[in-house]
């Protein structure tokens, strides 16, 4: 383990500029590219939204968290919720499928978490919660520093 | 986030995104968005995405609807200078057809020749 | 409360710019103006800087916490260490006294904190770790947006 | 953060300063500025902070350190262009007298001035 983070927050829409925010600085050590930021990014980007809109419907009060770990190259991440829980897994991964379309959730959000993840696990439970772990690999390319 | 929107010639809206889009942002800029198409002539919408930074599917999401709007009208919709992260995300979703990389010129004059022949 | 985060990590220096990347996207909330912003930053900054060198011996192992709330206006923070602790907080508290003078050191991180932050208390126990919070009030002038 | 340092005919460094500077980045470019300044003839050190995004007291304890490296050739320091939080970082620390607003052409004549005359 060469480093470790946890991040919480309140289940408002606000927070997930905040999550991106901090883990860009976190992934920041491995020098990532600027695709293998955005990719990184928005994984955690729909993780952390899914939890805030489908786990706790933006109530302000549930807790979502992010845990990271940095293992040399490789970063691994849980998002967790003790929201509603999904009931169908496997029914929810498919991609189109969405159970807030009026919301204009486009149901692409687990797919696209699965294309840009190098391994992804999602564990829930109705009215317990959701944990969605992935990691990622970095063959971070290093920028050439001014000076 | 922020955006403009700039119309041409009443038809054609180019809306330049930039910042940060998410779950929370589309929520902001949607129903803006939606009432100038539903109020004037509009059938086409040109996405510049070349100053936005991230997306993630709420992006979708959001052109998705407007594309539903625009459908009562026949209308078209062209994103313009997706990211590459982003061109991957619209590509999963069934979009990649309406990508192109271009200047705005190009894309309303691609909308043009669409919509006229 | 309006908002509430906590952010967590291990005793690294890197991780004291992931400390700012977060609290500035909590703050970004309010509007801050840029010497709000940077006002808060600093603070932060020298806080969590303390934990991980002073409390920690930069170890690695060690956890700091950060806490936020905002509550309207005002942002109140908690920065916390498990660590090794003050044995004389006044003393501490003084201009230019360092502990750590061969690091270059300048012993001014608890006067900054003191003059930016609008009330600042350190709470410490040696072995046992030292709480230091503080809460700012934003007079957040909104930047014109673009559209 | 990244920094670059300018030689001005082996007396004068101007040291620019880029990004953010705290205690991490800090103990990464001391040493490098160190040396450069034991080598060399230097007596005058240009801090420019102009794109300087953020500094904490770790960039006291930066220019402090240099300071003392210089006070054995009774060598002098020019901090050009803090921010308004950094000039009030400055003040607290009792390097008010050190700083100064204006271009790098005008610090080195300022420096030239006090050194020659
Ligand atoms: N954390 C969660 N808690 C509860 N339900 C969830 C959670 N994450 C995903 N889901 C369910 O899985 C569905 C599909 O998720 P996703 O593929 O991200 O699409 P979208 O978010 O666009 O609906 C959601 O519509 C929701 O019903
Ligand atoms: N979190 C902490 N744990 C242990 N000691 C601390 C902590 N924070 C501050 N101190 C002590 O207080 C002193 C003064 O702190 P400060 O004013 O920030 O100056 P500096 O960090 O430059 O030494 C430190 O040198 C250290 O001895």
């Amino acid at each position: 383990m060469d480093n470790e983070m946890t991040l919480s927050f309140v289940a408002i829409s606000e927070n997930e500029s905040l999550a991106r925010m901090a883990i860009t600085s976190f992934v920041a050590q491995l020098d990532p590219t600027i695709d293998e930021l955005s990719e990184f990014k928005t994984i955690v980007s729909e993780a952390v939204s899914n939890a805030i809109i489908h786990g706790y419907d933006e109530d302000g009060k549930g807790i979502v968290t992010v845990h990271a770990v940095r293992d040399g190259d490789v970063i691994s991440v849980a998002v967790k919720d003790k929201g509603k829980g999904i009931f169908d897994v496997k029914r929810a991964m498919e991609p189109l499928f969405t159970s807030k379309a009026e919301m204009e959730r486009s149901g692409m959000g687990f797919t696209i978490m699965e294309s840009f993840a190098d391994d992804l696990q999602v564990e829930s439970e109705p009215n317990v919660g959701t944990v969605v772990t992935f990691s990622k690999k970095f063959y971070s390319v290093k920028m050439p520093q001014i000076s | 986030m922020n955006y403009e929107m700039d119309m041409q010639l009443n038809d054609i809206a180019v809306i330049r995104l930039y910042g940060e889009l998410d779950h929370h942002e589309a929520e902001k800029i949607r129903s803006h968005i939606s009432k100038t198409i539903l109020q004037g002539n509009l059938n086409t919408i040109i996405w510049n995405l070349e100053r936005l930074n991230f997306m993630d599917s709420s992006g979708i999401g959001l052109i998705l609807g407007r594309m539903r709007e625009l459908s009562a009208v026949n209308g078209q919709t062209i994103i313009l200078n997706p990211s590459n992260t982003m061109k991957k995300i619209f590509q999963f979703s069934g979009l990649a057809s309406y990508m192109m990389d271009g200047t705005e010129a190009d894309a309303i004059l691609h909308a043009r020749g669409i919509v006229n022949g």
